[in-house]
Order: structure tokens, then C-alpha cells, then sequence
């Protein structure tokens, strides 16, 4: 399906690209205190599986996986809206968005 | 095609770095630089300068952004299509339409949540 | 290039879900013009709603014996048994839900038009759970549930448990939903499609890339096991639970988890026939851990709502048993509508169960201790029959529903236990847990029957919509325990066709 | 089948509607609060079920084959594309189930005639007790009279589903209703000023004592689907049989006029269904054992040779048996459960719950006689209850106490019959125990509230001069134990009684007449099915028999200890000295009971011909067998129990003590009286075996299952290396709140470590993301390894 020319890079190295983004932002939620950082991080997750998607796309010659990717955009950005809305009424309560001070609950 | 094709650009782009280097310093090499706290401080056309020159936004902004941000993928939708319009025809038009009377919905609603309105 | 026709959409058969879909959208309009006093109208608007797309499904559901499973949207979409049942425990879970919330919400003084039209758009999504052929749909159904969820459990405008609870369940299922789209990457990487089907064949056929698509899966099964909270993606539940008001957790109890089981069970058992040795052992480590955890752990609990989240917990894990003896295909039938019949009694009893909490608490969110129970029995005799109803179901005591569903999962489980000896262990764990079980449940029926509250503990008053709530749980509890066979033929008749 | 079947289901519908009409219309019918109209209700519908039940058993008379009425279907599931597995909910009438039948629905009718009696007075008392005037004190009379007899319906619905069930199923749920009953009405006076919590506490015990059994059933119910593909009696039996050559499959797709062949076939007509299953021609009793049962039964993917499989079947339903019929080890809820309404003992705890363990096995007779081990081990455990039971009766002062644990070694002596297979020896037993312990217990109970009647007449003020002057010299000379021992004689401490025998005639002699045939005198019918156990355990096995001989020598012996303490002598209290005999609704049951315990024995006299109730049971118990009747047995029982009543007389009858403080002239025995007296310390043994090893097991999971040690090791080892400020996440130290005490050691076990898990929820967001994270590694680890691999 795919005809390898010579200036392509092969898919394998977008994939890793991506698993590293995919890590990188895996960290960056485990080990941020801030909300926003924490969520950037998620974005990070997200956009690195669209970047597999269209490598993956490009390889199979195939639409689908940019359609996807598409969606997940649009999906992001509803979270956004809403993570966002969420992080600023807690800034308004609690005058900080450090998640390790929302530990009310437990147990 | 091939690599070399990309060449033209690449020497545009190293031009365009250059210029705006040299912009940036010709001042600072040329002219003589004397400061003193009052020519260091903020301009603000005259005033005596309050407060620091970097301030928390109001929450007012993060609305407007989100509401960018919602009305911004909408084009990610309406790029392809407007490519494919001959093609689609009706169905594609239906097909959008449906879309932003969902958009319009969410449109309406903030409208009259008042999410619009500045002051 | 093809052009799809709107004939091609075929959506007369998705109709009752984009009823609703459109519906949901014109009620969020028709909202903004109803005055803040009277919401109730909203409510009851939404109701209507629901009501129409019942009964638009109701004339599918009747036509499937002739028509059978129909295609939508060029494959995207399947319309068969399996999608027509959970349909309609959708619809039942939320139309019970707004019946409770019209009661709560404005005694907690946060009755918003916008509650009900979230709770449609999360029905709307978890129908397209269940009727998703594709993993973009899954995927895109998923948020479409989530994020109004997320907003439901932060419904509460500054109350810090809220609040945080909004947070944390906004924050974790952002992180689990990225996992589940790199899984659907990772599954497009290694076969080249994201269609359930396709996947199906490629799998069957020379895989492409196997490695790829099984760690694909994997992170799927991550994304879903959030949804569904099982171990050890289920730490958001408890604190999500107790802070969100009580009518959005009794409400996200049921319909998030069965949403999230609606697409597990489709995707592992439609997609992934091929890999089912290795999601069927996962899914049965998964199953022990999470009955043991969410058993073991509601027994310390002191908050009725915490409690009731490790159950739920729990009962994720029984449903996760009936799953794991659909990995051979000869049993994939009979344990989806094990799973099914399951799913449609937990929905009943513990919309209930929430109904009952909802009835007891206070207007100021306190009052859900479970010492707060203690004399339920003298002060509200009915109240306490009823809880004392849901808390056999779910303990699975004759003759309940919950036993009923108890018996159908372990029944499938130690049939299949002829071909993995795996099954027969998890159905021995799913027992002993269920024993167990009994000394939470019994402790609020301990404290309802045989504690005295102080007597001047006034309850709020049951207004008849959450009254009507309780009376279908209590009923329904009853009847599923009595007469299973209506239902559960109705489930097994869903899977003829179905999967 | 017979027309006169048809009727079966109305035994149990009748009970449930009382419990319907009783549960809705039960406070609108005490229109006057001291009318007994709920009570009368429930007993005539207890009474229609027995008639009921005695219709059933004229028509087993002339259709001994029995019958079984179907229901309703109640579940049906596609096992297989071929095979559906349907549960009918099928009344089984046959000889056996009628048997209990009739003796649950006979003895459940009288107490409940009784208990209307009772219960006025004890509703009353409760009034009293908690100071209720005017109206308060009515409703409090409606609400908790006609919840009483609500719930004593209820029982006897269920316990009927338990014995008319057809298949293990429905017995289960019986199994699981008559406990959920026992569990209400021990609990029933749950709100008492001073013993509501205590009443509570014996509930909740029972109940998960029970969850303990049930579980050994469930497990028993599912091996038992697994390996013979039905839960209906007589497909598993047969399977079963037909297993023993046949193979799994072959058994398991029998067909069904294969299938129906009924139990109740005489001996050539068993020679012929072994014709048609053809593998029961060689199976005779002699020759079985576990070499014979080696044809393997699946589970999952291995085999397991069936006498395993059956064993481990059997034993599980002898744990369920240990559960329900108290016997060793989870004996320890019955006596507690004394603290429900004494007819709820008589009813529930002597005559008819407690002897669901021995119908089961009874009833599963096949499967036991495939498990020669088990049968031992059914046996053991029976004898050893028997006599350790019995020795705690010796020295119990509390009326109910004795009977209860007379009751457990009673039952100990059951289980030990049918262990022996002897089925007809159980279930005889079984008919004539239930007979004269009902009659003990009531007749305890109207001894108990003769002493309260007296005690309310002290009250009232005119105590005759040689009570003040008892009175004063125990101000003069005692400690305040004895004190409000004496102000406030506690009304069921045996001390507190004597010389009732004047006081309380009717009471008192239908009392001896049961007390004389628990120790097994001739003729009356104790000595009868007694002696049938024995002559099992002769034949069978020396230990069990010596075990048995001894318990029954103390049977008799602690029996007249009791009769001496209470009816002779000289009264011991006041309240005893104004005892009164109770009213005729309660003493006429007492008379009838004594009839039966008189004459119960004919049903099955051990001679040529006279053994109706074994032939009987021929018919529905395939290993029933008679035992030839052997005079030295019979006489050296005799000797035993009177020698035992000669004993007692000695040390309590002849020199009765005068005063309620008086030593216990067995105390002598000091450390052994006092061991006795503490039941062997069992509570405390459990405390000691049970609940500290798992308190300390828990706090071990609580502390090295703790998160923060994982934690601390994880982020501040691993994360925090490359990270700054990681480790601080977990720094909080969770403390949480102990568990309601409702619930025994084995919960502390889990609470425990329920207590440990608790702790992993730490609230933090980033450790909930980080466990999600970990899950990932390790799915993805899995899946990886598994592909590599």
C-alpha cells in the first residue's frame, strides 16, 4: 500500500515520535500540581495519538485516520471548554488550582 | 519531486532571519545607551507608571478564549467541505447545515447566557 | 470519488437517538426562555422527550423481529438486539434520574434548566455507545457521555466537595480518554481500520501489525474500565460519587457504568473474537480485583454515598465475570444477555438504592452517614421497605432481582468454567465477595430496623416525583425477582441476532 | 399423579396470605388492642396448611409414589444452543416431604394457637417495660402483636418452600428465607430498654453464622450443577448414579423418560430403570465405595475422579447442615437465639428450622452414600455435638439455655443417624424431638411467665410474711449480687424457680412427660426413635454409639436436674412462690404436645411390622434401611437413662437447696462445673482462634499493605528522582473510624484489610492517575509478553 520514496521518513519514526509526545505527557500528568499544566499534559496525550493517526493515515494512503483526527480535535476542544470553566470556578473558591489541595475526600 | 526544490525556501527563510536580527540590533549598535530608571520604566504616554506592567488577566478572557477556541473548530470542518462543494452537493450541504444549526444552537445559548456581553 | 446519498444514512434506523439528539439541542434553547422559578417545566419537558424517543424505539424494537439489524450511516452505526435493549435501559435509567433530580435539585437550591438537558446529552451519548459499529463512534459517544458528567458532579457552584469532585473525575477521565484514543490509534496502526468489523477480519485474516493492535486493545480495555470503574481504574469513583450531588451519582452510577460495559462488551466481543485468550484472562484478573477491592472496601465506609460507590465498584466486577465467559464464542451469546439481564437489574435496584439516599438527606447535602439511617424503619416504615428491598437485591439475596442477575452471571461463568478452569475460579471469588457483601448491605438494614434515630430527626418531604422513582425501583426490584424469565428472554431474544 | 395433589400448593399459600392479611390488615383488626384476632388469623391458616398437609398424606396412603404439582416456571436459560437449563418451581410431594410437612405445619399450628396467649402477655409486659400509656400503648400493642404472627407465618411459608422443593434451588431459597426468618424474630424485642441491644447482637450472630453455612451450600449447589448439569433431585441423583460407570456425558444427556424415574421404586422396579439406564444392574450398596467411583467428572479442564467430587459435595452440604442444625463448630448462634419469644425457640430453634440440615441430607441420601467419608465425617461431627452439647446442659441455670443446648445435642444425634444412613432413625427422630422439645419450650415459656406473673404480684405489693422475711435476711447477709438477684429475680434463672410443681400443675406435668421422654423412657416416643439411632450406631460404628450412649446418659441426667430445680422443692423466691398457672389457650397446646410425646413412638415401633414410618419412607429415601431391633440396646439405654434420672435425683431431688443463692452441688467439681458452665469457653475459643488472629492479620494488612509504604517506595524512590516534591503527596496519614460491631471475626478479617485498602484512596488526583497508569504498564506488559511469548 505504501510506496516507500526515498525522502519519506518511514512511519515507525512518527510513531515513536509519538509514543515518546504520549509519554511525555503521561509524566507531565503524574507529576504536575498545577490544573492547567495537568491538562496541557492531557492535550499533549491526545494530540501525540493524532499525530500516530496521520502517520498511520499517510502509510495506508488511507482517510480515515485524519477524519479521526478531526474529531479528536473537536472533542479536545469541548474538554477544554470545560476543564477550563471547571479550573477557573475552583480558582474562584479556593484562590489556587494546586489539585493536591483537593484531597477532601478519601479513604 | 525532490529535495532540492525546497532550496528557494530555505533561503528565504535564512534571509528573513537575518533582517530581522540585524533590525532588532542596529539600534542597540549604532545609537548611544544611557539609561536611567525613568527611561527603563513602562511607557504609559507620560504617566507615572502603577502597578507592575505584567497583571493577572480577568476570568473574562478564559470565556472569550473558550468561546474561540469552540468557534475556531468549527473551520476544521468547513475547510474540507468548502473544497468539496461542487462535489458534494446536496448531501454535503445538508450535511453542514445540520452542523452549524448545532453550532447555532450553542451560538444561542451563550448569547443569552450573556456570555457576550463585556461589561 | 463516492458521495454517500442520505438514502446511504439510512437513519429511519437510528431514529429514536437523533430524536433525542435534536430534542436535547431544542430543549437547551426552550430552556433559556422558561423562568428561573419554574424548571420544574424543563424537567418535565426532558421527560416528554425521553418519552417520545420510548416510544420510537418501542416501534423498532417492534418491527426487529421483522427487519432484524440494520446498518446506519454506512456501517458506523449498527442497529440490532443488543444496541435496542441497552436503548432502553437508558431511557428508563434516565427518565428515573430526572424524576429524582426534579425532587433534589431544589431542595439543594442548584435546580438549573441546564441539569436536565446535560442528562440527555448523556443519554444521547451513551444510545450511541451502544449502537457504535466503529471505534470513532465509540470514541466520539464516550465524551459525548463524559464531559456533560463531568460537568453534572461540579453542579453544585461553590461547594468545595463539588467542586473538587468535578475535578477530579474531569481531570482522570481526560487522562483515561487520551489512553483510549491511542489505543484506537495504535488499533488503526496495526490493522489499517477502525471499523469493529474490519478489525474482526483483519485479526481473523494475516493481522498487519498484531503487537500494535493488541496493545491497542489493551489501552482501550484502559479507556472503558474507567467508565465502568473497575480496578484499578476506579479510584475517581468514590470521591466522585460522595461529592457530586446525590442525583447526578445516582444517576452517572447506572448510566455511565452500563454505557461503558455497552461498549466493552461490543468492541472486545465484535472486534476482538480473535484475541479473546488474552482480554478474556485480563478481563478476568480484572473481575477478581475489582469484586475483592470494591467489597472489601465498602465495609469500612461510613458515608452511605462512599458506600454505595464500592458497590458499585463491586458490581462492575460481577457484570466483568459475565463478561469474561463471553471470550468463547459459543457462550459470547448467552453471557452478553447474562451481562444484560444483570445490567438492567443493577440499574433498577440502585437508581433505588440512590433514590432512598436522596430521600433521607438533608437540604444541606448532609444526613448520608450511614449512621443516619439508624430508625429509618419507625420514622419512614415505607422508605426503609424500600431500602430494605434494594439492599437484598444487591446483596443478592432470594428471591431479588439481584439474585436473579447474581445467579444468570455465575450460571454462565461456571458453564464456561468446562473450558477455562479460570472461570470457576472467578465465579468461587464472585460467591465468596457476594457473601461478603452482605455484612455492608446488612449494616444499613441492621441500622434502619434494629438502631433508634433521634426521634426529632425530621426528613425532608418525598414530593411525588421522587415518590413515583422510588415506587418503579421498588417494583421493578420485585418483579425482575420473581419473574426473570420475562426479562432475561427479552435480553437472550436482543442477542439473537446481536453480536 | 392423584386429583388430591392438586391441592399441594395451597399449603404454601395459605401461609402467605396470613402473612398478606396479617401485614396489611394485622393493625386494623386489633381495632381493641387486646384482641387476639391477628393471631387467630395466623393460626387458622397455619391450621389449613396442616390440614392441607394431612390431605397430601391420605393421598400418599394410596399413591405412596407422591407427585410433583408444578408452579410457574421460575428461570429458564439457554445453556447450550441445545440444551436449556429450566427451573420450574415444582412442589415435590412424597412420603419424605410429607412427613416434614406434617410436622412442621402440626407442631407450627399448636404454638401458634400458644403463641397467642403468649404474646398478649408478653406484648403486655413490653408495654410495661417501657412505661407506654393510653393510646401510645395501644398502637405499640397492634404494631408489635400482629408483626409477630406476621413474621411466624412467614416462617412457616418459607420452611414449607424448604421441604416441598424439587429442586436445590427452591430449597435453597427456602434455606435462606426461614434464616431471614429466624433473624427477625430473635430479634423481634430488638428496641427492649435494657436487652434490645443484646437481642440485636443475637440476631445479627445468627445470621452470619448462617452466611457462613449458606456459603458451604452455595458452593455445595454449584459443584453439584457443574458436575451433574441440573439441580432437580431426580436428575442428579440419577446422573449420579448413572455416573458411577457411566460416563459425565453420556449421564448428563440422558433423556427424559430417562430422567423421570421416580425414587420412590420398590426393588424390581429398580432393577428395571437400571435395565433402562443400564448401568445400575451391577450397582449394589455392598460394592460402592470411593475405588468404584472413578470415572472422572470435569470441572473446567481437569477431571477429578467423582468420589472426590461427591465428597467434597457432601461436605459442603454438611458445612451448610453445621450452619442451619447448629452443630460443631457453628453450633454457637442457637444459644443465643433463645433470646427471641420463646415460641420462636419452640418453633423455629427446636422443632422445625433446625432440622432443615437433617432433611437436606436426608433428602440428598444418594449422594451421601456415594461419600462413605463424608458419611463418617457427618457421623463424628454429629456424636462429638451430641455429647459436648449435652455436658454444657449440665450446667446451665437458665431455663431456655438448657433446652437450647439440649436441643443442639439433640440435633448432634440426628446428624449422627443420618451420617450412619440411618434416614428413617434421623427423620424419626427428627418427628418425636420436635414433638417433646416444642412441648419443653412452650412449657418453659409458661413457667417463665408464671414467675413474671408472680413477680408482677410482688410488685403489687402483697408479699406474704415468709417472703419479706426471705427478703430481709438477704438484705441482712448478702452482697448485692445477690441483692438485685433477689429485688429483681431473673424470671428464667432456674435458681430463682422451685416447688413450681403445685403452683403450675398442668405446666408442670406436661413438662415432666417431656422431660421423660428426652431421656428416653419407655414407651414414650423419645425412647423409641433413640433407640433407633443407637441401633445405627451399634451396627455402624462403636464410637459414635459409646458417644451417644454417653450424651444421652447426661440427656437424662441434666433433664432432672431441671425438673428438680423448677418443680420440686420448696419456691426459692417469692415471684416462684406467686407463680400462677397460665391461661388455657397456652396450657392446652401443652397437653396436646404431651399426647404426642406419649404416643409419637407408635409411628415406628422397632418390630416385625410395625415399622410403618421406615416402610414409609422407602418410598422417597433410596437408602432407607431398617435396623434389626436388638434387645440389649434397647435395655442398656433403658438402664443408662434411668440410672442417670436415679443420679440426678440423688444430687438435686432429695435435698432440694432452699435458697437461690445455694452452690449448684455439682460446683464441688469446681474448675469442671465452672468449665462447663462457661460452655466449654467456645465463645472465648473462637475470640481466641478466630477474632485476634484476624484483628491482627487485618491491622498486618492495614499497616504493610499500607499505600504509604508503596508510595513512599514508588514516587519517592523512583518519581521523585527525577522529580522534586513528589513524595509529599502521600505525607497525610489516614486514620479511619472502626466498623459497626455488627459484624463478627470473620469480618474483622475483611474489615481489616478493608481498613488497609481504604488507605490506597488517598484522595490525591495524581496518585488515582498514577494507579491508572500502573494498570496500563502492566496490561501492556501482559499483552506485549503474551505476544512475544
Amino acid at each position: 500500500m505504501l510506496q516507500e520514496t526515498t525522502f519519506l521518513a518511514p512511519t515507525s519514526w512518527y510513531v515513536i515520535l509519538s509514543a515518546t509526545l504520549f509519554i511525555m505527557g503521561m509524566a507531565g500528568v503524574l507529576i504536575r500540581r498545577n490544573a492547567i499544566l495537568i491538562f496541557m499534559s492531557v492535550e499533549l496525550m491526545l494530540n501525540s495519538a493524532n499525530l500516530a493517526f496521520v502517520a498511520f493515515a499517510r502509510s495506508f494512503m488511507d482517510i480515515t485516520g485524519q477524519v479521526f483526527v478531526f474529531f479528536v480535535i473537536t472533542v479536545a476542544a469541548a474538554e477544554v471548554a470545560v476543564g477550563l470553566a471547571l479550573i477557573v470556578a475552583i480558582f474562584r473558591t479556593k484562590q489556587s488550582i494546586d489539585i493536591d489541595e483537593l484531597n477532601t475526600m478519601e479513604g | 519531486m525532490l529535495i532540492e526544490q525546497y532550496l528557494p525556501i530555505a533561503i528565504l527563510l535564512a534571509i528573513a532571519i537575518v533582517l530581522s536580527l540585524i533590525v532588532v540590533f542596529i539600534s542597540r549598535i549604532m545609537g548611544p545607551f544611557r539609561p536611567t530608571a525613568k527611561k527603563l520604566s513602562p511607557y504609559e504616554s507620560g504617566m507615572t507608571p502603577m502597578g507592575p506592567a505584567v497583571r493577572r488577566f480577568p476570568v473574562k478572557f478564559y470565556l472569550v478564549a473558550v468561546l474561540f477556541i469552540l468557534f475556531d473548530v468549527e473551520v476544521i470542518f468547513l475547510l474540507p467541505y468548502s473544497i468539496l462543494v461542487q462535489d458534494l452537493g446536496v448531501y454535503g450541504l445538508i450535511t453542514v447545515s445540520i452542523f452549524l444549526t448545532v453550532l447555532t444552537i450553542g451560538f444561542i445559548y451563550e448569547w443569552k447566557k450573556g456570555a457576550l456581553e463585556w461589561e | 470519488m463516492d458521495i454517500p446519498t442520505l438514502e446511504s444514512l439510512n437513519l429511519l434506523a437510528v431514529l429514536p437517538a437523533i430524536i433525542l439528539a435534536a430534542y436535547t439541542g431544542l430543549l437547551l434553547v426552550v430552556d433559556l426562555f422558561i423562568p428561573n422559578e419554574n424548571k420544574q417545566r424543563t424537567a418535565l419537558l426532558a421527560i416528554l422527550g425521553l418519552g417520545a424517543t420510548g416510544v420510537a424505539l418501542g416501534v423498532q424494537i417492534n418491527q426487529y423481529s421483522a427487519i432484524g439489524d440494520q446498518m446506519a450511516f454506512g456501517g458506523l452505526v449498527i442497529v440490532d438486539g443488543y444496541a435496542l435493549f441497552l436503548q432502553g435501559i437508558f431511557l428508563l435509567s434516565a427518565i428515573l434520574g430526572i424524576l429524582m433530580a426534579m425532587n433534589y435539585l431544589p431542595r439543594r437550591g442548584i435546580e438549573r434548566g441546564e441539569y436536565y438537558s446535560l442528562i440527555l446529552f448523556t443519554t444521547v451519548g451513551s444510545m450511541f455507545m451502544a449502537l457504535a459499529n466503529d471505534l470513532m463512534v465509540v470514541f466520539v459517544a464516550l465524551e459525548l457521555l463524559s464531559i456533560p458528567l463531568y460537568v453534572l458532579s461540579a453542579f453544585i457552584r461553590d461547594d468545595p466537595g463539588s467542586e473538587e469532585a468535578g475535578m477530579k473525575y474531569f481531570l482522570l477521565g481526560a487522562f483515561s480518554s487520551a489512553f483510549f484514543v491511542y489505543g484506537v490509534a495504535l488499533i488503526y496502526g496495526g490493522t489499517g481500520t477502525t471499523s469493529l468489523d474490519g478489525v474482526a477480519a483483519v485479526l481473523a485474516g494475516e493481522a498487519l501489525n498484531l503487537p500494535l493492535a493488541l496493545v491497542g486493545m489493551g489501552l482501550l480495555l484502559v479507556g472503558l474500565g474507567f467508565k465502568v470503574a473497575a480496578f484499578p481504574f476506579h479510584m475517581w469513583t468514590p470521591d466522585v460519587y460522595q461529592g457530586a450531588p446525590t442525583a447526578a451519582t445516582g444517576f452517572m452510577s447506572v448510566g455511565a457504568k452500563v454505557a461503558g460495559f455497552a461498549a466493552l462488551i461490543r468492541v472486545l466481543v465484535t472486534a476482538f473474537p480473535g484475541a479473546a485468550q488474552a482480554w478474556g484472562l485480563l478481563v478476568i484478573a480484572i473481575a477478581i480485583l475489582t469484586m475483592i477491592l470494591g467489597n472489601v472496601t465498602a465495609i469500612s465506609q461510613s458515608n452511605a454515598k462512599r458506600m454505595l460507590a464500592y458497590s458499585s465498584i463491586a458490581h462492575a466486577g460481577y457484570i466483568l465475570v459475565a463478561l469474561s465467559a463471553a471470550q468463547f464464542p459459543e457462550l459470547a451469546q448467552e453471557a452478553s444477555s447474562a451481562a444484560l439481564f444483570y445490567m438492567l437489574t443493577y440499574t433498577i435496584t440502585n437508581l433505588g438504592a440512590f433514590a432512598v439516599v436522596m430521600a433521607i438527606e438533608k437540604d444541606d447535602g448532609s444526613g448520608v452517614e450511614i449512621e443516619d439511617f439508624a430508625g429509618l424503619a419507625k420514622s419512614r416504615p415505607a422508605v426503609a421497605l424500600m431500602m430494605l428491598i434494594f439492599m437484598l437485591s444487591l446483596t443478592g439475596l432470594p428471591v431479588s432481582a439481584g439474585m436473579v442477575g447474581k445467579f444468570f452471571v455465575f450460571g454462565v461463568a461456571i458453564n464456561a468454567a468446562s473450558q477455562s478452569v479460570w472461570l470457576a475460579i472467578v465465579a468461587i471469588v464472585g460467591v465468596l465477595t457476594s457473601v461478603v457483601s452482605a455484612f455492608y448491605y446488612m449494616r444499613i438494614v441492621y441500622m434502619m430496623y434494629m438502631r433508634d434515630g433521634d426521634e426529632e430527626a425530621e426528613y425532608p418531604a418525598i414530593k411525588p416525583a421522587l415518590g413515583t422513582a422510588l415506587a418503579v425501583t421498588g417494583i421493578g426490584t420485585l418483579v425482575l425477582g420473581f419473574l426473570p424469565t420475562l426479562l432475561f428472554d427479552a435480553a437472550q431474544r436482543a442477542l439473537i441476532a446481536g453480536l | 399423579m392423584q386429583a388430591i395433589f392438586a391441592i399441594a400448593p395451597l399449603i404454601i399459600i395459605l401461609p402467605f396470605a396470613g402473612v398478606f392479611i396479617n401485614a396489611f390488615f394485622g393493625r386494623r383488626l386489633m381495632e381493641n388492642p387486646d384482641s387476639p384476632a391477628p393471631g387467630i388469623v395466623a393460626s387458622v391458616m397455619a391450621g389449613g396448611a396442616f390440614t392441607v398437609a394431612l390431605l397430601l398424606f391420605i393421598g400418599l396412603l394410596n399413591d405412596p409414589a407422591g407427585a410433583q404439582v408444578p408452579l410457574f416456571t421460575w428461570m429458564s436459560i439457554q445453556i447450550s444452543p441445545e440444551r436449556t437449563f429450566v427451573i420450574d418451581w415444582t412442589l415435590r410431594v412424597d412420603t419424605l416431604s410429607s412427613i416434614m410437612m406434617l410436622v412442621v405445619t402440626g407442631v407450627g399450628t399448636l404454638i401458634h394457637i400458644y403463641a397467642i396467649g403468649y404474646m398478649q402477655f408478653d406484648v403486655e409486659e413490653n408495654v410495661h417495660k417501657r412505661h407506654l400509656h393510653g393510646a401510645e400503648a395501644d398502637e405499640f400493642k397492634r404494631r408489635y402483636f400482629s408483626r409477630f404472627f406476621t413474621f411466624l407465618n412467614l416462617f412457616l411459608g418459607s420452611m414449607l418452600i424448604l421441604v416441598t422443593g424439587n429442586t436445590f434451588l427452591t430449597l435453597f431459597v427456602g434455606w435462606e428465607l426461614v434464616g431471614l426468618c429466624s433473624f427477625l424474630l430473635i430479634g423481634f424485642w430488638n428496641d427492649d430498654p435494657e436487652k434490645g441491644v443484646a437481642n440485636a447482637k443475637a440476631a445479627n450472630k445468627a445470621f452470619i453464622v448462617n452466611r457462613v453455612g449458606d456459603f458451604g451450600m452455595l458452593m455445595a449447589i454449584f459443584l453439584l450443577f457443574w458436575s451433574f448439569g441440573s439441580l432437580q433431585f431426580d436428575e442428579v441423583f440419577s446422573r449420579g448414579e448413572c455416573m458411577i460407570e457411566g460416563s459425565q456425558a453420556d449421564c448428563i444427556t440422558l433423556s427424559p423418560e430417562e430422567l423421570d424415574w421416580n425414587p420412590a421404586a420398590t426393588s424390581e422396579e429398580e432393577e428395571a430403570r437400571s435395565g433402562a439406564i443400564g448401568v445400575l444392574a451391577s450397582l449394589a450398596p455392598a460394592e460402592e465405595g470411593p475405588g468404584e467411583l472413578n470415572t472422572l467428572i470435569f470441572l473446567g479442564a481437569v477431571g477429578f475422579p467423582m468420589g472426590a467430587v461427591v465428597t467434597a459435595i457432601t461436605l459442603l452440604m454438611l458445612l451448610g447442615a453445621t450452619g442451619k442444625s447448629a452443630q460443631i463448630p457453628l453450633f454457637v448462634w442457637l444459644p443465643d437465639a433463645m433470646a427471641g419469644p420463646t415460641p420462636v425457640s419452640a418453633l423455629i430453634h427446636a422443632a422445625t428450622m433446625v432440622t432443615a440440615g437433617i432433611y437436606m441430607i436426608t433428602r440428598s441420601n444418594v449422594l451421601f452414600h456415594m461419600a462413605p467419608f463424608s458419611e463418617t465425617v457427618v457421623a463424628v461431627v454429629g456424636g462429638l455435638t451430641a455429647l459436648v452439647a449435652a455436658t454444657i446442659a449440665v450446667a446451665q441455670f437458665d431455663i431456655k439455655k438448657v433446652l437450647a443446648y439440649s436441643t443442639i445435642s439433640q440435633l448432634g444425634f440426628m446428624i449422627a443417624a443420618v451420617g450412619l444412613g440411618g434416614y428413617v432413625a434421623g427423620i424419626f427422630h427428627l418427628a418425636t424431638h420436635a414433638f417433646f422439645k416444642a412441648l419443653l419450650f412452650l412449657g418453659s415459656g409458661s413457667v417463665i411467665q408464671g414467675m413474671e406473673r408472680g413477680i408482677l404480684a410482688g410488685e403489687a405489693g402483697h408479699g406474704d410474711e415468709h417472703g419479706s422475711a426471705h427478703d430481709d435476711e438477704h438484705h441482712a447477709e448478702h452482697d448485692d449480687h445477690h441483692d438485685d438477684h433477689h429485688a429483681h429475680p431473673d424470671p428464667q434463672d432456674m435458681r430463682n424457680m422451685g416447688g413450681l410443681l403445685q403452683r403450675m400443675p398442668t405446666t408442670g406435668w406436661t413438662y415432666i412427660i417431656g422431660s421423660l421422654a428426652l431421656a428416653g423412657i419407655v414407651p414414650l416416643a423419645g425412647f423409641w426413635s433413640k433407640d433407633e439411632i443407637l441401633l445405627d450406631a451399634n451396627n455402624e460404628s462403636l464410637l459414635v454409639y459409646i458417644l451417644l450412649s454417653v450424651a444421652s446418659f447426661l440427656t437424662a441426667f441434666y433433664m432432672t436436674r431441671q425438673v428438680s430445680l423448677v418443680f420440686f422443692g420448696q419456691p426459692r423466691t417469692d415471684a416462684a412462690d406467686q407463680a400462677t398457672e397460665s391461661p388455657g389457650v397456652v396450657t392446652i397446646p401443652l397437653i396436646i404436645l404431651g399426647a404426642l410425646s406419649v404416643f409419637g413412638g407408635l409411628m415406628n415401633l422397632p418390630f416385625e411390622g410395625f415399622h410403618q414410618l421406615g416402610h414409609w419412607l422407602e418410598y422417597s429415601v433410596t437408602y432407607a434401611h431398617i435396623p434389626k431391633f436388638n434387645l440389649t440396646v434397647a435395655v442398656i439405654s433403658t438402664v443408662v437413662a434411668l440410672a442417670a434420672i436415679g443420679l440426678g435425683w440423688l444430687v438435686y431431688g432429695r435435698s432440694p437447696s432452699q435458697s437461690s443463692e445455694d452452690q449448684d452441688p455439682l460446683a464441688s467439681t469446681g474448675p469442671l462445673f465452672g468449665f462447663l458452665e462457661a460452655k466449654w469457653y467456645w465463645d472465648e475459643l473462637y475470640e481466641a482462634v478466630l477474632i485476634r488472629p484476624f484483628t491482627r492479620l487485618s491491622d498486618f494488612f492495614a499497616n504493610t499493605l499500607d499505600w504509604n509504604v508503596f508510595h513512599d517506595w514508588f514516587h519517592d524512590t523512583l518519581l521523585s528522582g527525577f522529580f522534586v516534591g513528589g513524595s509529599q503527596i502521600m505525607s497525610k496519614p489516614i486514620d479511619q473510624g472502626v466498623v459497626d460491631g455488627t459484624v463478627n471475626g470473620l469480618a474483622n478479617l475483611v474489615s481489616g484489610s478493608s481498613r488497609g485498602l481504604r488507605r490506597i484512596q488517598t484522595g490525591f488526583v495524581r496518585n488515582y492517575a498514577l494507579v491508572v497508569a500502573l494498570g496500563v504498564v502492566v496490561i501492556v506488559i501482559f499483552l506485549v509478553a503474551r505476544f512475544v511469548l
